[in-house]
């Protein structure tokens, strides 16, 4: 019961025997891809983060002035660090080649401490070169965090619906749905709990309409998906211009939801605030993050969930309604995003503009992928992109020679790499994207 | 020994209860065009409906628009445009003032309120169709088809766009990049047309080739990072169309894309022998990227249907595993339909800023990109089916800027109804259960039944 | 299936009609007006149109500023309005083209992306009257009005206030797009800064803008609050404890970011821009420092109404410190956290710049 | 002992759109029986069963336990009654454990529906114990062969209390010495008071293990039968006719080998040596059949040999050309015909027409295409050709392939490949899902290739449909050759082979093999090895 998703084509078991099991496609080829790109990646390290780094110090601030005890900031020569970051980088890169020739594919965490310490090396090379060679780690963190929010909860309606075989490229029209009836409903009632309810409930309405199409009229999932997407901000602008900005006061100023602070535990450096300084909906990403992960691995909904997704006859045989199961779990992936929806309107900002979820949706689709269908796994790539969010703000805050234009493709450059480089032809679950025509 | 192989054995060979999501598997294949003709008729078997009779199902094979019109479910489509229509009523009613207020007494003199909810609907639709089609309140001929001149003249880029993301459809592929290869097309065109000076002719010929190649090449890109990496094109495209626009705002923000003693993010204007030609004159917009719209469609056209290369292309699309094993190439076709769907989205971008803006701003490819999705799924991806789509985005556009004028519902209106136009097309049943269309079927008899089953089964 | 039909059927409808129901038991109780009144108001034939940019007159910006003013002229001077606005670049040309067959007197087209357009209409209608704001001609052009703004000079003062009250030694600036009407803003803030720096000889820093480079931090759109609100975070993260956000409605982000700061105790403030924020985004009143103001709807109306009475010219209006087109707003709740040494420098710049002793230039400054 | 159940389906009907798949069906399964359903693929055996499972509604008719009509709504309710299905095609989850594809649909559980599996893996353990099998309950199901793969569906059923366990055509994926093994577990099975409906059409496993036989054709029973009853009669009526189809085949004449496999290995992308180190030739004239279960290789070594599995090396050289490293174009291109293991996956674009299919390796060649221009008379002249010489049964050339039927199908593939000249033929599984009037038409045209002088290989994992083409038999297991036979050699012999066993270690029993080796009814079908 690994996170893997591997079978082979959609709904066929393999008649194949054992220990010559016929190729399925999901096995990582032992190609020269991985090492391949680790050398490359670490070349680029060495010349770029080692050899032309600035002589200049970078500071990171670890504590802030809330934290419970101080810690002092870390600072490093950015030419140095480099140096050594890019030398250890190009370790690993040898050691994946050497896996190679031994025919064994580099293992999971190669490549794991070799993004983190790219990723470190990048940090020291782009703030050793600002202006201002400072930057609050703790902050960077907690704003990663920050950012991450409705992109968790995205990749997980992404993850409830691809694991029960529905693929969700609808979560953008969640989101935005969410956010808008969040804001709309928060408002009328004065009660930000209520809309955030309302958030959920807006998002399962698009996703029945997503599940309605896709399950009972056999519609391509992902052209409604799409559609959906244009139908949502249609009728989100159009409310907004015609209802919301006639009457601002009774219908676009909900009440936000307020950080809760964890007395003690939210003053521990780094940790705290992103741990213990969070809004409910913040709470509740953490909660839904590992509600979705016991449920779909340890629970007995889940195993009927995955194999509805995996191979929905073997469900079917086994007296499960797939449809309904799939109609069911669509809906609640839905509400999921809706909930991450209601972060734009009642905890981030208190108000509704058109297209508040700016493309959020469709990152949160990249981070499903990435995290390869695993709810912990799409967390930690929307953690990955929030990074990738915030660590442009603050590098064009700190200045930096890069143009703010290319910093703000960092995110983008990021998920391209991501599912290009790193993920590439990993499949989700077997029968994802196919209705199941019983018969 | 034909005597005993009767046209239709009774079809169960093979995997009765294998279901394989792209073929009709029910009592197996043979029978699935005998169904899906049963299932058009409206007798919804749902088990026995094969998924590709179903009209989702990409890609779209060789119905068109056009032929579904003439057949039975061309009643289906014109239903499914009218639901649309009314349920955008609805909305633009549900929020008009007057309907409001004779809401508030509507026991008291409801023939108020259901008037009103009338008025505001066809009010809205009346200015749209003579922002569309034909104002009869022009005071000239030329006047009153000026609307239709605006049609064609915004459907020009939908026609284009929605013909590379058909194309890329029927290769299987989901091209969301219509809009990023607008945009890298837009910079290349328009930097030719504003920075360099050549004849008449020659100027124009050569934006067009820069805008084909740069769509082209940043539709190609995805296509070879698909086909070398296995990375899934949806959210490659959709990456590269932010991609796309940040490196725009950038150069907009070089002296070289900005005009000479301002800083403004806007190009020059392109140079007189860079821009297409008004087909009928200065009066109408309408530029020569119409006529290469139309045949662009016939090119598409012939590219699916008569080259070796549309061959491959649709190969791919139905079957790429079958494809493979008669020796075509996946990852060449991959890489060229991406190429191709790009340079047809190009020839949007070129009709952006050599025919409609004559200039490059960040908003270039407006929304054509992504309504060039819709208008390629209600096309069915066929490129003339695409082409009547592309003509009727084109409309809805044309007319929500006059509609908005005459009685200011909010131009978003147009996205819900092209939207559920392409949901309700897509779902013949549920329109004619709608239209009440659906031969009722009993069903109570069953349900009692199986009740008595779960008991029985349970006893036993 | 069939359960699954069922009950969505039944679900649906019945959810559709409770809904529909109780909305028309509660509001459709009232009593019908009489028949026949139909108001008309103060008739005049004169006819003002406005043509926003893609941002919409909800832009919390010039779109939005300028609609006010022509609303304003309608209160005021009993005109008719024609409004449109345009959601793509596509939509300038037909909406300016209906605009002039409405038979609009003056039409009011918002930003520089218009300016081509207008060009072309005001040529092709050489009798109609047009106004652009944000946007200059060189050279001029006949029956066109440029309603322009030297930002940069009140942005100064923003700036020299911002030096002068921060409590930690850094301000912070950032935008939505880097487009010169956003840039300007940030240019003549940096240049206050740098001016009380040199004036003080403190060493007041300010993130988000490098003027030197023309470059700085940017979220990217009008649309991502939350991504305004995290910017903002981060520059307080940075040490940053005045913040001017350039960035339509993404400046409510920063007045998020600033407001949940504010309640954990830090004493931050907010510099709004292009109206008084005080009364435009009154959430955010008590950490209001002021506002850098283009006084657009004046503005708009004094242009109408000179029109109107047919006064119309071409030359520029030219918003400045000196006609207080623009200028700084007042202090209101935060009055007290200014000293009166700062308030009475503030006057003297204010003055220094009036009197042109003072230059406050910007790339994008209006060419004079 | 448990009570038992009757089973009996009376009047039952089955209509997928116009297609009538089930005419008016009456079967009793008497409690405690084997009672098999014989039919020939397509005859409509699996539609019943997928009705008595409660997976289709039947359009008419009822089914009754114990005498008593119930219907079920889908198939828990079939289970809850007691009945229990072992699908032909395996229904259980590739990445499930066996414990979790057992207790799927009936999960044991603890408080707020946490998974308790270990009920399910002491019950799985039990009943693994009693009837022999060898599972273990955390092995992941997509690591384990075939035979365990059945056992664990049998255990499914069995964890539920089944009292009628339908099989539905178990023994098309199992070796010879397997089946015997299945057969074992069914007598099990039934002396522990377990109905069973065994659905087959191999008369010799038939005869060995019902107690009663229904034969089905064409949706409708056509009789029943003693399981004493001679073979030719049980299949005559299986057929529909008297059948005697032993292929007339001239001997083969070999000339020159042009076709040298050397080496051959291919690692399949998790590191399996999935094919390992294959040597073999083929002359011009003859024909090789490589025999062997299925999933041994065969797969891997033909995409191999067309150039589209990646990690191989070694050598295969055709006419003394090298194929290794071209593309499949270039392999076509050098005179390879190839008929795909599976038609509908590799074989044939279903949306495509007849007319399409039949030029999908040749559309970019004259007279098709002109540089990139193609010419749709020329296709549509081809089509008509193809269609007549074939005898391909389509409304049109321009019906959409997917609509034909598996044996049309196949003959649109056969029909390409045969249609140029060829240097080399390669047919993997030529009759699979095919019905028998096509069978017989199939087999004569490899035949007639042959003896043009082309060198054919032919896959099948049909033991009968190899010892009737085959002019020498290569057994494949686990990706080596076993070895390589001469054509008469026994069923028994290449059945131990296919099990691994070399013929040198049993030469004592390759004569003179027991008299089910005699082929007097020869009618290979579907996914069947054999009917006797």
């Amino acid at each position: 019961m690994s996170t893997t998703v591997s079978s082979p084509r959609p709904g066929t078991p393999q008649p194949a025997g054992t220990d010559n099991g016929t190729a399925t496609m999901s096995a990582k080829p032992v190609g020269w891809k991985t090492p391949v790109l680790l050398t490359a990646f670490g070349l680029i390290a060495l010349v770029f983060f080692g050899l032309l780094a600035p002589n200049q110090t970078a500071s990171f601030g670890i504590s802030t002035s809330e934290d419970f005890f101080q810690l002092p900031a870390l600072a490093v020569n950015a030419f140095a660090g480099g140096l050594v970051l890019s030398i250890l980088l190009l370790g690993l890169a040898g050691y994946a080649v050497y896996l190679k020739t031994k025919g064994r594919p580099a293992p999971g965490w190669l490549t794991i401490t070799f993004i983190v310490l790219f990723v470190a090396a990048f940090l020291i090379w782009v703030v050793g070169g600002a202006r201002t060679p400072t930057i609050s780690l703790a902050g960077l963190i907690a704003g990663s965090v920050t950012l991450a929010v409705p992109l968790v909860f995205g990749s997980l309606s992404g993850v409830l619906c691809e694991r029960v075989g529905v693929v969700n490229i609808a979560i953008e029209g969640q989101l935005l749905g969410g956010a808008f009836t969040a804001a709309i409903v928060a408002s009328m009632t004065q009660n930000p709990f209520i809309g955030l309810l309302a958030a959920a409930v807006a998002g399962a309405v698009v996703s029945m309409v997503l599940a309605l199409f896709s399950i009972k009229y056999l519609v391509n999932q992902i052209i409604v998906g799409v559609v959906l997407n244009v139908l949502v901000s249609g009728v989100t602008g159009f409310l907004f211009s015609t209802v919301m900005q006639a009457n601002k006061a009774q219908f676009n100023s909900p009440p936000g939801l307020d950080i809760i602070e964890i007395p003690v535990l939210s003053s521990i450096p780094v940790i705290g605030p992103i741990l213990f300084r969070q809004s409910l909906v913040g709470y509740l990403m953490y909660i839904a993050v590992l509600v979705v992960w016991v449920g779909l691995f340890k629970t007995r909904w889940g195993l009927r969930v995955r194999a509805v997704g995996e191979h929905p006859q073997a469900a079917d045989t086994m007296g499960i309604n797939v449809n309904a199961t799939r109609f069911w779990n669509v809906t609640l992936g839905g509400a999921v995003a809706g909930i991450g929806g209601s972060f734009f309107t009642l905890v981030a900002i208190d108000s509704f503009t058109k297209e508040i979820s700016g493309g959020r949706g469709f990152i949160a689709l990249a981070a499903l992928i990435f995290g390869r269908w695993n709810p912990i796994g799409a967390f930690f790539a929307a953690l990955l992109f929030g990074f990738a969010d915030n660590l442009q703000s603050i590098v064009t805050i700190i200045g930096t020679p890069v143009p703010s234009q290319f910093m703000a493709m960092l995110p983008y450059l990021v998920t391209v790499l991501a599912v290009a480089g790193l993920v590439g032809r990993s499949r989700g679950p077997a029968a994802s994207g196919i209705p199941y025509v019983k018969g | 020994m034909s005597e005993n192989h009767p046209k239709h054995a009774a079809g169960e060979h093979g995997r009765p209860d294998h279901k394989d999501p792209h073929h009709p598997s029910p009592a197996e294949e043979e029978t699935a065009a005998v169904v899906s003709v049963d299932t058009a008729g409206g007798a919804m078997e749902p088990s026995a409906v094969p998924a590709t009779a179903q009209s989702g199902q990409l890609p779209g094979g060789p119905d068109t628009l056009l032929r579904r019109i003439f057949t039975g479910s061309g009643m289906v489509s014109v239903l499914a445009v009218l639901l649309a229509l009314i349920i955008g009523g609805l909305l633009i009613a549900s929020t008009d003032k007057q309907v409001a207020t004779t809401a508030t007494y509507f026991f008291a003199r409801p023939t108020d309120f259901l008037s009103a909810v009338w008025t505001a609907a066809t009010r809205s639709y009346i200015a749209l169709f003579q922002g569309s089609v034909f104002n009869p309140r022009g005071n000239s001929v030329a006047a009153q088809f000026a609307p239709f001149m605006e049609t064609l003249t915004i459907a020009t880029p939908l026609i284009t766009a929605g013909l590379g993301v058909a194309l890329a459809f029927r290769a299987g592929l989901f091209n969301i990049g219509a809009q990023g290869q607008i945009i890298v097309a837009g910079i290349l065109a328009a930097w030719v047309g504003f920075a360099l000076n050549l004849p008449l002719g020659l100027h124009l010929l050569l934006v067009l080739v820069a805008g084909i190649i740069g769509g082209a090449l940043w539709g190609g890109l995805v296509g070879v990072l698909k086909a070398r990496t296995g990375a899934h094109e949806v959210i490659l495209t959709i990456m590269f169309n932010y991609i796309a626009l940040y490196f725009l705002r950038y150069l907009l923000n070089t002296p070289a894309f900005q005009r000479p003693g301002e800083s403004n993010p806007i190009s020059p204007i392109l140079d007189a022998t860079a821009v297409y030609p008004q087909i009928f004159g200065s009066q109408y917009r309408l530029h020569l990227g119409f006529i290469l719209a139309i045949g662009a469609t016939v090119l598409v056209w012939w590219l699916l249907n008569r080259s070796t290369l549309g061959f491959e292309f649709r190969a791919v699309g139905a079957n790429p595993k079958a494809a493979q094993t008669a020796g075509i190439n996946v990852s060449r076709s991959t890489i060229l339909v991406m190429a191709i769907a790009g340079g047809l989205a190009g020839m949007s971008g070129v009709a952006q800023v050599a025919g409609t803006e004559k200039v490059l701003t960040d908003g270039v490819a407006a929304t054509y990109g992504f309504d060039a999705i819709t208008v390629a799924l209600l096309g069915r991806s066929t490129p003339w089916g695409t082409f009547a789509a592309g003509l009727l985005f084109g409309a809805f556009r044309a007319g929500a800027v006059q509609m908005q004028i005459q009685t200011g519902t909010p131009i978003d209106i147009v996205l819900v109804v092209q939207s559920l136009i392409v949901l309700f097309i897509a779902a013949p049943p549920l329109v004619r259960a709608v239209f009440g269309l659906n031969p009722r079927r009993k069903k109570p008899a069953r349900a009692a039944k199986s009740r008595q089953a779960a008991t029985t089964g349970g006893a036993a | 299936m069939t359960s699954l039909r069922s009950h969505l059927k039944r679900g649906s409808v019945a959810g559709l009609a409770t809904v529909g129901a109780t909305a028309l038991v509660l509001a459709g109780c009232g009593a019908p007006p009489e028949a026949g009144t139909n108001s008309t108001a103060g008739a005049t034939d004169y006819t003002g149109c406005i043509v926003s940019d893609s941002g919409g007159f909800d832009d919390q910006s010039f779109n939005q500023s300028s609609y006010e003013g022509l609303k304003k002229a309608e209160a005021d001077l009993g005109i008719k309005v024609n409004q449109v606005e345009s959601k793509t670049n596509n939509d300038f040309e037909p909406n300016l083209r209906a605009m002039v067959t409405a038979g609009c007197d003056l039409t009011l087209t918002i930003g520089f992306l218009l300016g081509d357009s207008t060009k072309e209409q005001a040529a092709a209608n050489p009798d109609s009257h047009f106004a652009i704001v944000d946007y200059q001609y060189d050279p001029a052009i006949a029956n066109v009005k440029p309603i322009i703004y030297d930002t940069a000079q009140a942005a100064f003062l923003a700036g020299y206030l911002a030096a002068g009250t921060t409590k930690t030694g850094t301000v912070a600036t950032f935008g939505g797009v880097k487009i010169p009407t956003v840039t300007i803003f940030m240019d003549g803030y940096a240049d206050g800064v740098k001016y009380y720096n040199e004036q003080k000889g403190k060493d007041v820093k300010l993130l988000g803008w490098n003027k030197d480079a023309q470059d700085g931090s940017f979220t990217g759109d009008f649309e991502k609050q939350d991504v305004g609100k995290q910017l903002t975070q981060n520059f307080l993260d940075q040490g940053a404890d005045i913040v001017m956000p350039v960035a339509g409605p993404v400046g409510k982000g920063a007045g998020a970011a600033l407001k949940e700061a504010k309640a954990a105790g830090k004493d931050v403030k907010l510099i709004w821009v292009d109206s008084d924020g005080y009364l435009t985004a009154p959430d955010y009143k008590d950490i209001m420092l002021s506002s850098v103001m283009k006084t657009m709807g004046d503005a708009v109306e004094a242009v109408v109404k000179d029109d109107k009475e047919g006064n119309f010219s071409n030359t520029p209006y030219v918003g400045t410190l000196a006609n207080e087109g623009v200028k700084l707003a007042p202090f209101h709740d935060l009055d007290s956290q200014v000293p009166a040494e700062l308030k009475s420098e503030l006057e003297q710049i204010e003055k220094d710049i009036v009197d042109g002793k003072l230059k406050v230039e910007s790339k994008a400054s209006p060419k004079a | 002992m448990v009570r038992v159940l009757k089973l009996e389906l009376r009047g039952i009907t089955k209509r997928f759109g116009t297609l009538l798949a089930n005419d008016h069906i009456d079967v009793v399964v008497e409690p405690g029986q084997i009672h098999c359903l014989l039919g020939e693929n397509g005859a409509g055996k699996s539609t019943l069963m997928n009705v008595l499972y409660g997976l289709y509604e039947p359009s008419e008719g009822d089914i009754l336990i114990d005498d008593k009509p119930v219907s079920f709504r889908g198939p828990g309710d079939a289970m809850a009654a007691g009945i229990g299905m072992v699908h032909q095609h395996f229904m259980l989850v590739p990445v499930f454990t066996v414990a979790e594809n057992v207790a799927l649909g009936a999960e044991p559980t603890k408080a707020a529906g946490f998974l308790n599996l270990d009920e399910t893996r002491r019950r799985i353990k039990e009943i693994s114990d009693q009837y022999g099998f060898d599972v273990d309950p955390d092995a992941l199901v997509e690591d384990l062969p075939v035979g365990v793969q059945q056992r664990v569906e049998i255990i499914k059923a069995l964890v539920r209390n089944a009292k009628v366990l339908i099989l539905d055509e178990p023994t098309a994926v199992l070796t010879p010495q397997e089946t015997d093994e299945l057969l074992d577990i069914m007598r099990q099975l039934k002396s522990g008071g377990t109905s069973i409906v065994f659905i087959s059409h191999k008369l010799r496993e038939v005869k060995e293990v019902s107690d009663t036989i229904t034969v089905i054709r064409r949706g409708k029973v056509v009789g029943s039968a003693e399981p004493s009853a001679p073979t030719t009669d049980l299949a005559s009526m299986m057929v529909g006719r008297a059948v005697n189809l032993t292929l007339d085949k001239a001997p083969a004449k070999p000339q020159e080998k042009t076709f040298e496999v050397r080496d051959l290995t291919v690692i399949a992308p998790n590191g399996q040596h999935v094919v390992d180190g294959l040597s073999f030739d083929i002359a011009r004239g003859e024909i090789l059949a490589i025999a062997g279960v299925q999933g041994n290789g065969q797969t891997e070594l033909t995409e191999a040999i067309l150039g589209l599995q990646e990690r191989v090396s070694g050598s295969v050289q055709l006419d003394g050309k090298e194929l290794l490293g071209r593309s499949v174009k270039e392999v076509l291109q050098a005179g390879v015909g190839f008929v795909p293991e599976d038609r509908k996956v590799d074989g044939l674009v279903g949306t495509f027409s007849v007319a399409e299919n039949l030029v999908l390796d040749l559309y970019d060649k004259p007279p098709f295409a002109k540089g990139i221009s193609m010419s749709p008379a020329k296709v549509l002249e081809n089509a008509k050709a193809r269609i007549g010489e074939f005898d391909v049964r389509t409304p049109s050339a321009a019906a959409a392939a997917g609509t034909l039927s598996g044996g049309n199908q196949q003959k649109v593939v056969m029909a390409r490949e045969l249609s140029r000249p060829l240097r080399l033929f390669i047919a993997s599984q030529p009759t699979r899902g095919v019905d028998v009037g096509s069978i017989e038409f199939l087999h004569r045209r490899i035949v007639s290739e042959r003896d043009q002088g082309t060198p054919v290989m032919i896959i099948s994992t049909e033991l009968d449909e190899v010892m009737e083409l085959a002019d020498r038999i290569a057994v494949l297991y686990k990706g080596r050759l076993v070895g390589v036979v001469p054509a008469g050699t026994s069923r028994d012999t290449l059945g131990l082979m296919m099990a691994g066993i070399p013929p040198e270690e049993h030469a004592h029993t390759s004569q003179a093999g027991p008299a089910t080796a005699t082929t007097t009814a020869s009618t290979p079908d579907a996914e069947g090895d054999d009917y006797v």
